[in-house]
């Protein structure tokens, strides 16, 4: 326990480093713009207003290669219908080629495939039917690859806030008094379904969703695994989980295995108990329902990230007489799980679920600091709304900048 | 007379719907089947469209630009030191490596995509403009009364269980929708299988027999 | 009688409604009235009023095997008023997952009704395209660079119909039927930048989205589902009495006919669930009466 | 040692993409693409761990002769032959696995096309039924929760059929109002909250506090 605390505050570290590296170079100022110039003011007589005020710049947050060519749009271009060309040259007065069109109402374009550090020139030719006018050139232009993606300041704030949020109630978790969690009705159970199942010598079916190792939920799921793992090694219950994803599969093994040791009852653990069926979701599903039908366990946990074989499985379930716990994060399945199981984790349950089976007090700790966070979206939404009815937009602009 | 095909594809199905009424031997037989032969399948795909085109096609065509897939290769090697006893420990590294990355990916896309967009389209102005004022009411409170419920680190008594109970209810609203709205999409499922029975198998075949 | 025992129904009495309502209604037309939506008579009418004998559709197959029973119907519905109204079409597939098979079947088999039409003069299929966004706003330059030939290997030259079709400017129309993200990006992509009116037919489930293009009037029209291709179906037999023939066909799935079962095993369900909560009620009001 | 280095290597793992996440520099970037071309790969590899326990497990069964072992010779039967067809094909015997340029079909093709689709389909299918017999016994009005969840399905199974609106208009007109604004509003309270939650778990998987996963137990 001390130990991964002490990893905790070492990596805590290593964490904040990391973020405060980011929010410098977030700092870093960039961007080579190149001076306005003015448009030509002698036009001839059938030929389009031209585009003013020609400017090309680094493209902002990228990885190179783009340059953003601007322009103002003549009076009325809306109205005449007039169409934009982007013209590219390596030398100022060199030959221009066109790299890009628009029409009138817009005033920027980002030109790609350029090579970092050469020099680049810009025009803008406006066409109005089969006639064309040629704007002045821009400046050189440089490409270059930045350090900072700004439009994404909002999750950077946000990840900072969060994970100092998460680390600061880890780190106090062990000082501080119990952190209080509310009550989960679904993980109350889970001592009486594993109880239920032991008592009538029946089997205990683990279900970890279908999804492989990549997906958190699954990860959550393994976690609560690794928990009723070693309530059966203590009851000597009967354990399957069967599995579609192969990479679950061998971590559920692992987890499995490591709970039984961890219980003392090495000698129970068997290495059928987790098993593979097949990577179809629906021959999956055929053969997990069959198996119920057939060995008609006591306790069903379905619990992970499910498709369309949630409401297969909870109902065959049901049909059968198990008590059934589950628990998904995936909205679309939450409906189904509800209504065919006796409890179902919600959501941001799941995640809670290994903290508050544990009750260890670092996982507590983030989970404070969850609520935290949560508490500060809350109290940021409510300002939002606030400033939105007042007509003030700030708030909504920093959470939907993308 | 229906092909082969046909005759094979209606057996299927029909094995796989007894299963409604019971368990029985033809549902086991199409169910067992169905196990190995849709893992024969993924080994196609993943061979076919995973191994082949990502691995084995760049190390062979071009080995001096894709030297590092040898790494790739190494990972998904190490992932069956399990079944040597003495290294087995090191089998760990591949799914260590697996869940850091997907992991780290996961967390920014749930701030970033999720977290972040959600709460900003939930920004609604509440000054009057007609009944919309009063479905953006609904939207707000909806939200904040689920994110409420949530809240795990204090008691649900007093305003906060009030809140939270208005909470449930809101989900209460959406798993029944949800539920509801999703019949007519299954029900579309059920009507392709069994136009597939009628029409394609029974009537060529009742049509033969006639 | 024992209430408890009524409302434990055997749950197989209930599949055994509900396979009966979906087996019957696809065997024998019932026909429930359908009442016609704005929506799908602002796309009926497009082809009826807009259209004239000799303008080009183009008509895009964005769905696989797992919707044909919502999108298929809407399909043949098009291509029968269509080519009942000697409009031509050009048949193409961008849905990774099976769109061509289900362009060539759904093709094939109206095509067949029409005995008249030749392939190359008034119907082209040109086959499956990877890269459904890209090949969409290459269109708009030359189709001929996108789809070099037909789905059986002929060169677009040699086909009478495609020697003056270049871009979208010589259709008059796109249909997609559509299954995902793909018919989206024909309201907000291909119309919104190239101006062609568009059609799509989403399947239910997709189809609230849809409605914000029709709004913004990107769309001309809009078939939601099962229910918007029986909307179209109904249309489309009134409008050409010959083609009602068609459609009582035995053995040929419509729109009508999986409605008519989506009407029929919601009401299964609807009514379970209300006879559940009668006896619920029922049997929960008895024990205060005795005492 | 044995403990530390899957940490680290966790660590460091999930560290890259939030950096990318942030930097679009080129090379960080690269850094981050490459590791997931070779997490694919490794993916790849990974079913055939899978491959090997479903075959262990049943041939074992088919030794010992355990109940229902003449299954376990039928799945292993459905394996051979389609993982043979799949196997060869990506060498191009047979033409591969998908359908031949001339439209016939390999036999991979064929036995997805004539096995596979049908039993995935009916499979799937079957949720149309188990729809039926859940929301028969579910939706009963037994408390407040409960008659909330009955009336909002009721009213939406009612407003997505013609009859429904032949009732009444308002029963459309109701089905979008619920899933648009209450509805909605539910789903995304569950979305930030549960996002948060799988933020806060990726967070103790990267710095090694939560880590069942790596079978390493919560530390000691």
């Amino acid at each position: 326990m001390r130990n991964s605390v002490h990893l905790a505050k070492r990596f805590s570290v290593c964490w904040l480093c990391l973020t405060l590296v980011l929010m410098l170079s977030s700092a870093r100022v960039q961007g080579q713009t190149a001076q306005t110039e003015p448009a030509g003011n002698s036009i001839p007589e059938p030929a389009p207003p031209v585009a003013g005020a020609v400017t090309a710049s680094d493209t902002k947050s990228d990885e190179g290669g783009s340059i953003t060519v601007k322009w103002t749009e003549p009076a009325g271009s809306k109205e005449m219908g007039l169409e934009y060309e982007v013209l590219r040259s390596d030398k100022q007065d060199g030959a221009y080629v066109p790299v890009g069109e628009l029409s009138a109402g817009d005033s920027e374009y980002a030109d790609t495939g350029l090579t970092d550090g050469q020099a680049y020139y810009y025009k803008v030719r406006s066409i109005l039917g089969a006639v064309s006018a040629d704007s002045e050139p821009s400046q050189a232009a440089f490409s270059k690859g930045n350090f900072f993606r700004f439009y994404r300041l909002n999750a950077l704030v946000l990840l900072a806030v969060f994970s100092s949020a998460v680390l600061y109630y880890i780190t106090r978790a062990r000082k501080a008094k119990p952190i209080y969690i509310r009550k989960i009705a679904g993980l109350d159970a889970v001592d009486e379904a594993v109880g239920r199942a032991t008592e009538m010598g029946k089997k205990m079916l683990y279900i970890p969703g279908i999804m492989s190792v990549d997906e958190i939920q699954t990860i959550a799921s393994l976690a609560i695994l690794g928990h009723i793992a070693k309530l059966s090694a203590t009851y000597n219950a009967d354990l399957e989980v069967p599995n579609k994803d192969p990479l679950t599969f061998a971590a559920a093994r692992e987890t499995v295995k490591e709970a039984y040791l961890e219980a003392g009852r090495p000698d129970l653990f068997r290495e059928e108990m987790v098993n593979y069926v097949t990577y179809d979701q629906f021959a999956y599903t055929a053969s997990v329902t069959g198996k119920m039908v057939r060995e008609r366990p006591a306790t069903n946990f379905l619990i992970g990230s499910f498709y369309a074989e949630s409401l297969l499985l909870a109902e065959t379930g049901q049909a059968i007489g198990a008590i059934q716990i589950s628990g998904t994060a995936e909205v679309a399945q939450l409906p189904f799980f509800v209504v065919a199981c006796d409890y179902t984790l919600i959501g941001e349950e799941l995640y809670a679920a290994s903290a508050y089976l544990s009750r260890e007090p670092v996982l507590l700790g983030s989970i404070k600091g969850q609520d935290i966070t949560k508490f500060l979206l809350i109290v940021a939404l409510g300002l939002g709304v606030v400033l939105e009815s007042i007509g003030i937009k700030f708030m909504a602009t920093a959470f939907k900048m993308q | 007379m229906p092909g082969i095909g046909t005759w094979l594809a209606a057996f299927f199905t029909l094995c796989m719907l007894s299963f409604l009424y019971k368990d029985n031997p033809f549902f086991r037989l199409a169910e067992s089947f169905f196990a190995g032969l849709s893992l024969g399948y993924y080994i196609g795909i993943v061979m076919n469209q995973t191994l082949k085109p990502n691995l084995f096609l760049p190390l062979v065509q071009d080995f001096h630009a894709n030297w590092h897939l040898v790494f790739a290769a190494g990972l998904g090697i190490i992932l069956y030191f399990r079944y040597i006893r003495r290294v087995a420990w090191v089998s760990r590294w591949a799914l260590a490596v697996y869940v850091g990355y997907y992991v780290g990916v996961n967390m920014m896309q749930k701030l970033h995509g999720e977290v972040i967009p959600q709460v900003g389209d939930t920004m609604l102005s509440l000054s009057y403009h007609g009944i919309g004022t009063l479905w953006n009411l609904v939207m707000v409170i909806g939200v904040l009364s689920v994110l409420i419920y949530f809240y795990f680190s204090t008691e649900h008594r007093g305003v906060v269980g009030g809140v939270s109970r208005i909470g449930i209810w809101f989900l209460m609203i959406s798993f029944g929708a949800a539920f509801g709205y999703t019949v007519m999409g299954r029900i579309s499922l059920l009507i392709g299988r069994m136009v597939f029975l009628v029409n394609e198998w029974a009537r060529p075949l009742i049509g033969h027999i006639t | 009688m024992n209430l408890e025992r009524i409302m434990q129904v055997d749950r197989r009495i209930i599949y055994l409604f509900v396979a009966v309502g979906t087996i019957l209604p696809i065997i024998f037309v019932v026909g429930l009235p359908v009442s016609i939506t704005p929506p799908v008579q602002m796309a009926f009418d497009r082809i009826e009023n807009k259209l004239h004998e000799g303008d080009i559709v183009l008509v895009s197959f964005d769905y696989g095997p797992s919707s044909a029973p919502e999108n298929a119907p809407m399909a043949d519905a098009i291509l029968r008023h269509c080519f009942s109204k000697g409009i031509k079409v050009v048949v193409i597939a961008l849905y990774p997952l099976g769109g061509l098979s289900e362009a060539v079947n759904e093709l094939n088999k109206v095509a067949a009704e029409f005995p008249q039409l030749k392939y190359g003069v008034d119907y082209v299929n040109l086959g499956y395209k990877d890269g459904a966004q890209a090949a969409m706003k290459k269109m708009a330059e030359n189709i001929h660079e996108v789809f070099p030939t037909d789905v059986n290997g002929t060169p677009l030259d040699q086909l009478p119909l495609m020697k003056h079709i270049r871009t979208y400017k010589d259709m008059k129309l796109v249909v997609s039927l559509a299954t995902g993200i793909i018919g989206e990006w024909w309201a907000n992509l291909v119309n919104a930048q190239f101006r062609i009116p568009v059609i799509v037919g989403p399947t239910a489930v997709s189809a609230p989205k849809y409605y914000a293009y029709l709004e913004a009037k990107q769309m001309v029209g809009l078939l939601g589902g099962l229910k918007g291709a029986s909307e179209y179906e109904r249309l489309v037999i009134d409008k050409y009495p010959a083609l009602a023939q068609v459609y009582s066909t035995p053995g040929l799935y419509t729109a009508t006919k999986g409605m008519d079962v989506q009407s029929i095993v919601h009401l299964i369900m609807i009514a379970f669930i209300l006879f559940g909560n009668v006896v619920y009620f029922t049997s929960k009001r008895k024990p205060r009466k005795a005492s | 040692m044995k403990r530390q280095i899957p940490l680290l290597l966790t660590f460091f793992a999930g560290a890259i993409p939030i950096f990318a996440f942030f930097v679009p520099e080129k090379h960080v970037g690269l850094v981050s693409t490459t590791l997931d071309s070779w997490l694919i790969i490794v993916a790849g590899f990974a079913l055939l761990l899978g491959v090997v326990n479903v075959v262990q497990m049943n041939a074992n069964k088919i030794k010992r002769q355990a109940q229902g072992w003449p299954y376990a010779i039928i799945l292993l039967a459905g394996l051979a032959i389609m993982g043979f067809f799949g196997f060869a094909g990506s060498f191009n015997v047979f033409g591969g696995i998908a359908t031949r340029p001339d439209g016939s079909s390999t036999p991979f093709d064929w036995l997805y096309k004539y096995g596979f689709l049908p039993l995935q389909g009916t499979m799937f299918a079957l949720l149309a039924f188990f729809m039926a017999s859940a929301s028969y016994r579910a939706f009963r009005a037994r408390n407040t929760e409960a008659t909330i969840l009955l009336f909002a399905a009721l009213i939406v199974m009612f407003g997505r059929i013609p009859f429904g609106e032949m009732v009444s208009k308002w029963f459309p007109l109701a089905t979008e109002w619920i899933m648009g604004k209450p509805s909605m509003a539910a789903q995304r309270g569950i979305m930030i909250g549960a996002a948060l939650g799988a933020a806060s778990m990726a967070l103790r998987v990267i710095l090694g506090i939560e880590r069942s996963y790596l079978g390493l137990g919560k530390g000691e």
